[in-house]
């Protein structure tokens, strides 16, 4: 197991550089360059843009450059912000835990609702229920979750008032149920398309399942049919679903973003939109790294469990 | 051992199963007695594996009709918990492909305790020790280390004894053996089937066992029932069968085995043309295959008794 | 009377072909999806001659119209101009870069895993590895940071987009062809030398367009919900130019006056995001070979 | 010593599956078969059967030993021979779905075969009809997709394009075996015919004995990538003199009751080997009745005891 694990571990860095390389590469590809936003303002001059450049380091070769800014990543020196120059650690880890919050609660409702949505379907195959939920699924998939946060805010914030229309928290109200009352339609909002995707996800490897050889095995022994299900079945199942939360990380990040902008919600997404238009290089990237390697170490969580799960899996060990 | 006892362990009346139009099993009937062993032989696509899942009651969305009486109790009328109490318990299946019959995320033993505690209450402890001894019953070396196994790392013959052991576990009356060599190595083949018959005579049960193998029907089975496009088309004592088969899809397919030691560079008798379609066919399904159809054969055919417990189902028979 | 003659059924009766598309019809959603994308695509493409008003007619006088109001079926916006006409317009630009994007997607897709699959060795390792690289980059994040430096138009968007999402339709191709290059009659063909442009044209590309095809379509769904967000954010099209994602800013801003001005505009692209996943799961199974003269 | 058509020297072919384990599905061949002959190949799953066959064909690359045809290394063939070596040398593959394009009707995939090779578009064309019709298809098939015909019909439709080069050797990789029994023989007859009416020389590779006794005069038995018997057809089946022949012969079924039930049987005990960790010295060792200790350290190697008649044992039955 330790060897799978050391493995999988080197694999997870080797993708993390990868991704480092690109990010880099990003950076220096866009147009005007990192300093792209003092070029295009006419007010400096270009000598103050030589001395930037130095400043920054960015006269040295592009290897001594990328080899300074991954070793400023790693060591937690990511540079300052263009402006107001605070620190970007700072500026970006004190938004981690907003969009955390609102990223784990969605997931974690989801997983819950879409796995049992998704097993009923497949185990009551082409009822009423099963095209019910099958259509709603495409449907919720298809909606533009800005749009439909902005509907959500219209109707259940602004004409009915049963939840705030936007933010964490309420001036000079800390309380947690103050906290999950601003929580409920973002939530509700970015868990609608996971569950549509987890219900679809759960019923297509359900079904696969349900038809496998040791399913009808299970049944022949005369196992109840719940037991069939969730010890044989679900247990199966985990192995494809997991696998599969693993590849849904960045739709899920991606989607903390939307959902963030619409209800200025005060996480990371917000914080790359309100950079943006300033081109904030230093925050931009800190923001887009932190997210690939939330998704790097989702994928290498995932394949753990996986190898936890499924017995077959430490087979590449000896 | 054809022991000819009064009342049959089991006795099938006009068994149908459709899935919409196409009956893949036309209304067949027999019987088997405690302790005799019954051949189900056919090609590919005859019913004789939709039989023995329709007696366990695991076809889903399909029409079935007639009766089986196992021990009395009319099994295809159960209501489904009733049926579960029997399955495993009076009657048990083993089936084809011994790699994908066992669930591969369970240990072997776990799989086997499984059909012990789903009909007899008795503790888990209990329960493990029965599961080992079974494992040794079915000549699985090192019982105790081999209960802890995952099916992936046993061979093929190993995972069909496991599935015998499970099958076994509750001493079941009837056993329905779905093609369980086909999948094996014929050295592994013959150890298995020397297995399965000496814990049938050991244990005295009924068993269906379903081929497409002539030459093991010739080694195991007491009676045999041969099945062309959903019908039995002809049944007797298996000496009888192979030395005067009646029907002409018998006597076709009997002289159309290669033999080991004879008729070499000859070519092998063949049945023209092929099943395809058949049973969409009114009258005799064999007819566009028979060389001896005529307009009789139009109306279809009932199964006779010609000659001490011998049935066929032809108009042409001498 | 030979039992042939009495009873041939079945070498003479060639079997009873069902092309694709008929099949597509019958699955009822997609025929529905057909349906919904040549209404959209007709009423944007035809918008010159079909659309009520001219887009940039303003009509100061009764402006914020609530739908049904007369001279403006679907109301006016906060300059007056016909709602119906705004989002005939607009729908020019967000079916269009939706399908330029999938284009792109496609062929950059295609050709990386088609590659990687066929030609293998390190080259093939180094482009998947790239792949699972860029499916690290939350896809929206990365296009915004793309958009903010790029002049917004729309085949830049189009490019855009397509160039963070084409790993999806690699991975797909890369696994089929890879199965594909085990089966029989690959070898067959390999075995009696024939060239390898060859075996891609006429042995492996026919056996990939239909999962192609199927990634494609829910690609152009994605594609139009992307351009929707990035242009929303004012990232993406520009006004005057109008696209749908567009028309929601205004609207989001003027959402007291009249609600009804954001309404539409989601509905639309809901409506052919929605008809572009029930196309591809509807040509999911029409193309599928196991289902294919049910 | 005639000329051979093909030869086997020292063939080889190893795989490496993790860092200390090695495959051995070939280990040191050397096969002749003469101009017209028709070889046997038997052996259980794990043989090596398949990839010596696929070897002989150029399928496949050995790891080390030559393939010669007509007494030429294959190896690294100038153009001219390499042309002739690709219409010369043909393949029928076991899972007839699998060796035809879907999307290309039967007439296209035999028809592409031919122009790859030179053939013109109108050539072709007529030489397709014929091959089609000499598989026993009739040309109406020519316009069938593979899906829309039997699997019987799938082979006669490579048979077709196997032949339509008017090759000298061919190698049947269990060409019946995914086949029923009425439709085998049709398929065994046809080959049969095609061998006798156009002098092929034959490869028949199968793990089942009898079909191979009836289509080949000569057969070799395999086991773990080794020849371990090979003699005529007579000799073989009458007085097999490796044990591992003999167990194979007693553990295959006759369709004959009454000589099945009192022959007595040779069951093997244990498992069929893995091949990648192979035993030391016999690899048979591990299951035979006979084995010494110097079979468990010197591998026999293959040695004539008669005319005809090879085997690699060091004590061979009587």
């Amino acid at each position: 197991m330790a060897r799978f694990l050391i493995n999988r571990l080197i694999q997870s860095t080797v993708l993390l550089f990868g991704v480092s390389i690109v990010g880099f590469a990003l950076m220096h590809l866009a147009p005007g360059g990192p300093l792209a936003v003092y070029t295009l303002n006419p007010t400096v001059t270009a000598q103050d843009i030589e001395r930037i450049k130095v400043l920054f380091g960015l006269d040295q070769p592009v290897y001594v450059q990328y080899f300074k800014w991954a070793g400023g990543l790693l060591s937690g020196n990511w540079g300052y912000s263009f402006f107001g120059g605070q620190q970007v650690r700072e500026i970006v880890l004190d938004r981690l835990p907003a969009t955390f919050l609102l990223m784990g609660t969605s997931l974690a409702l989801a997983l819950v609702i879409g796995v049992a949505i998704g097993t009923l379907a497949a185990v009551k195959r082409n009822s009423v229920f099963d095209y019910a939920t099958a259509i709603g699924a495409m449907i919720a998939l298809s909606l533009p979750t800005f749009w439909f946060g902005l509907l959500a805010i219209f109707f259940f914030a602004q004409t009915l008032g049963w939840f705030p229309a936007g933010g964490m928290v309420s001036i000079g109200d800390s309380s947690l149920l103050d906290r999950l009352h601003h929580l409920v339609l973002p939530v509700v909002v970015l868990a609608l398309v996971l569950v549509a995707q987890w219900s679809r996800y759960t019923r297509s490897s359900m079904i696969d399942i349900l038809d496998q050889d040791f399913v009808r095995t299970a049944r022949a022994k005369g196992i109840s049919p719940s037991r069939v299900l969730v010890n044989h079945g679900l247990r199966a199942a985990l192995v494809p679903l997991v696998a599969l939360a693993g590849l849904q990380l960045p739709l899920l990040v991606g989607g903390a973003l939307v959902t963030e902008t619409v209800f200025s919600w005060p996480g990371m997404g917000l914080l790359f939109i309100s950079v943006l238009s300033t081109r904030d290089y230093p925050v931009l990237m800190a923001i887009l790294m932190v997210g690939a390697v939330v998704v790097v170490l989702g994928n290498l969580l995932a394949d753990i469990v996986v190898a936890l799960v499924d017995p077959r899996v430490k087979l590449h060990d000896e | 051992m054809t022991g000819e006892a009064s009342t049959p362990l089991l006795k099938v009346e006009n068994l149908l199963v459709a899935f919409g139009r196409a009956k893949a099993v036309d209304g067949i009937s027999f019987d088997v007695a405690p302790g005799e062993m019954l051949g189900l032989v056919g090609e590919s696509g005859c019913g004789k594996s939709t039989t023995a899942l329709a007696l366990m009651r695991l076809i889903r969305d399909a029409e079935i009709g007639g009766t089986a009486h196992l021990n009395g109790v009319e099994l295809l009328g159960l209501d489904e918990a009733a049926m579960r109490a029997r399955r495993g318990a009076d009657i048990a299946m083993i089936f084809q492909d011994p790699g994908t019959a066992l669930h591969p995320m369970i240990r072997v033993g776990d799989q086997i305790v499984e059909a012990l505690t789903a009909h007899l209450n008795i503790s888990h402890r209990e329960a493990r020790k029965r599961a080992i001894d079974l494992l040794r019953k079915v000549g699985i070396a090192a019982p105790e280390e081999r209960f802890a196994v995952y099916p992936h790392e046993m061979s093929g013959g190993m995972c069909q004894r496991v599935v015998i052991a499970m099958a076994m576990a509750c001493a079941p009356r009837l056993l329905l053996a779905d093609e369980p060599t086909t999948a094996l190595d014929v050295t592994v083949q013959a150890q298995i089937l020397e297995l399965l018959q000496g814990l049938v005579r050991e244990e005295g049960m009924g068993v269906i066992l379903i081929t497409h193998d002539l030459g093991v029907v010739a080694g195991m089975t007491d009676r045999v029932a041969v099945m062309y496009a959903g019908a039995i088309v002809e049944m007797a004592a298996t000496e009888e069968l192979f030395a005067r088969p009646l029907h002409p899809y018998t006597h076709g397919l009997l002289r159309s085995i290669p033999q080991l030691d004879s008729g070499w560079d000859e070519p092998v008798p063949t049945i023209p043309g092929s099943v395809q379609g058949a049973e969409l066919q009114a009258g005799c399904r064999f007819a566009p295959r028979c060389a001896k159809a005529s307009e009789v054969c139009r109306t279809p055919p009932a199964l006779r008794e010609i000659g001490e417990n011998h049935f066929v189902s032809c108009w042409n028979t001498p | 009377m030979t039992s042939e003659a009495v009873f041939d059924i079945q070498a003479a009766a060639p079997p009873r072909r069902v092309s694709a598309f008929r099949r597509l019809l019958r699955h009822r959603l997609a025929l529905l999806a057909l349906i919904i994308l040549a209404v959209l695509v007709i009423g944007s493409a035809g918008a010159p001659w079909l659309a009520p008003h001219d887009p940039e007619e303003l009509d100061i006088a009764n402006r914020y119209a609530p739908p049904l109001s007369e001279g403006h079926i679907l109301g006016s916006d906060d300059l007056g101009r016909d709602v119906l006409t705004r989002l005939m317009y607009a729908g020019q630009i967000s079916l269009s870069v939706g399908i330029a994007a999938m284009l792109v997607t496609v062929m950059v897709g295609f050709s990386v895993g088609a590659f990687a699959a066929y030609y293998g060795g390190w080259i093939g390792t180094i482009l998947m590895r790239l792949t699972d690289i860029m499916l690290c980059f939350p896809s929206v994040f990365l296009l915004l940071f793309v958009a903010a430096f790029v002049t917004p138009s729309l085949a830049s968007m189009a490019l855009m987009i397509g160039l963070t999402c084409w790993m999806e339709i690699a991975r797909i191709v890369y696994s089929q062809i890879l199965v594909l290059k085990s089966a029989d009659f690959i070898a067959a063909a390999r075995m009696i030398g024939t060239p390898s442009w060859r075996i891609i044209l006429r042995q492996i590309l026919p056996n990939t367009l239909a999962p192609v095809l199927v990634a494609a379509t829910l690609n152009t769904a994605n594609a139009i919900l992307l351009e929707s967000y990035i242009s929303f954010l004012g990232y993406g099209i520009q006004p005057p130019a109008a696209s749908w994602g567009n028309m929601l800013t205004n609207a989001q801003s003027d959402f007291q006056v009249d609600p009804w001005l954001a309404v539409f505009p989601g509905l639309a692209i809901t409506l052919a995001v929605t008809s572009f996943n029930f196309l591809g799961d509807g040509l999911r199974d029409a193309l599928d070979p196991r289902i294919r003269d049910k | 010593m005639t000329q051979m058509l093909i030869e086997a020297k020292g063939l080889a072919r190893h795989y490496r599956i993790s860092r200390h384990r090695i495959l051995h599905a070939l280990d040191g061949v050397d096969l002749g078969v003469a101009r017209g002959a028709t070889l046997g190949l038997v052996g259980e799953s794990g043989s090596g059967k398949s990839t010596l066959g696929r070897t002989l064909v150029g399928l496949q690359k050995p790891s080390l030993g030559q393939v010669l045809f007509e007494g030429k290394d294959t190896a690294a063939p100038e153009p001219s021979f390499m042309a002739r070596l690709r219409r010369e040398r043909q393949i029928i593959f076991q899972d007839p779905s699998g060796a035809l394009n879907p999307r290309m009707t039967i007439g296209a995939t035999v028809v592409e075969h031919l122009r790859v090779q030179g053939w013109s578009r109108a050539d072709a064309q007529s030489q397709a009809a014929a091959a089609i019709e000499q598989a026993g298809l009739a040309t109406t098939f020519l316009s069938r997709y593979p899906h829309e015909i039997s699997g019987g019909q799938r082979q006669r439709a490579v048979i077709a394009r196997a032949i339509s080069t008017d090759p000298a050797f061919i190698v049947a990789d269990e060409p019946v075996s995914a086949l029923d029994v009425s439709i085998r023989a049709q398929i065994m007859n046809l080959l049969h015919q095609l061998q006798r009416e156009r002098g092929l020389t034959m490869l028949f590779i199968s793990h089942d004995l009898s079909v191979v006794a009836h289509m080949c005069s000569d057969v070799a038995v395999m086991h773990l990538g080794r020849i371990v018997e090979r003699a005529p057809r007579a000799a073989l089946f009458k007085t097999p003199r490796h044990p591992y022949t003999g167990a194979l012969l007693s553990a295959i079924p006759i369709p004959d009751p009454a000589r099945e039930r009192q022959r007595m049987r040779i069951i093997l005990k244990g498992e069929v080997p893995n091949p990648a960790n192979k035993p030391s010295g016999c690899s048979f060792h591990t299951r035979c009745p006979r084995a010494t200790e110097l079979c468990r350290s010197v591998d026999p190697p293959l040695r004539p005891i008669g005319t005809e008649h090879q085997i690699a044992c060091h004590h061979p039955l009587e």
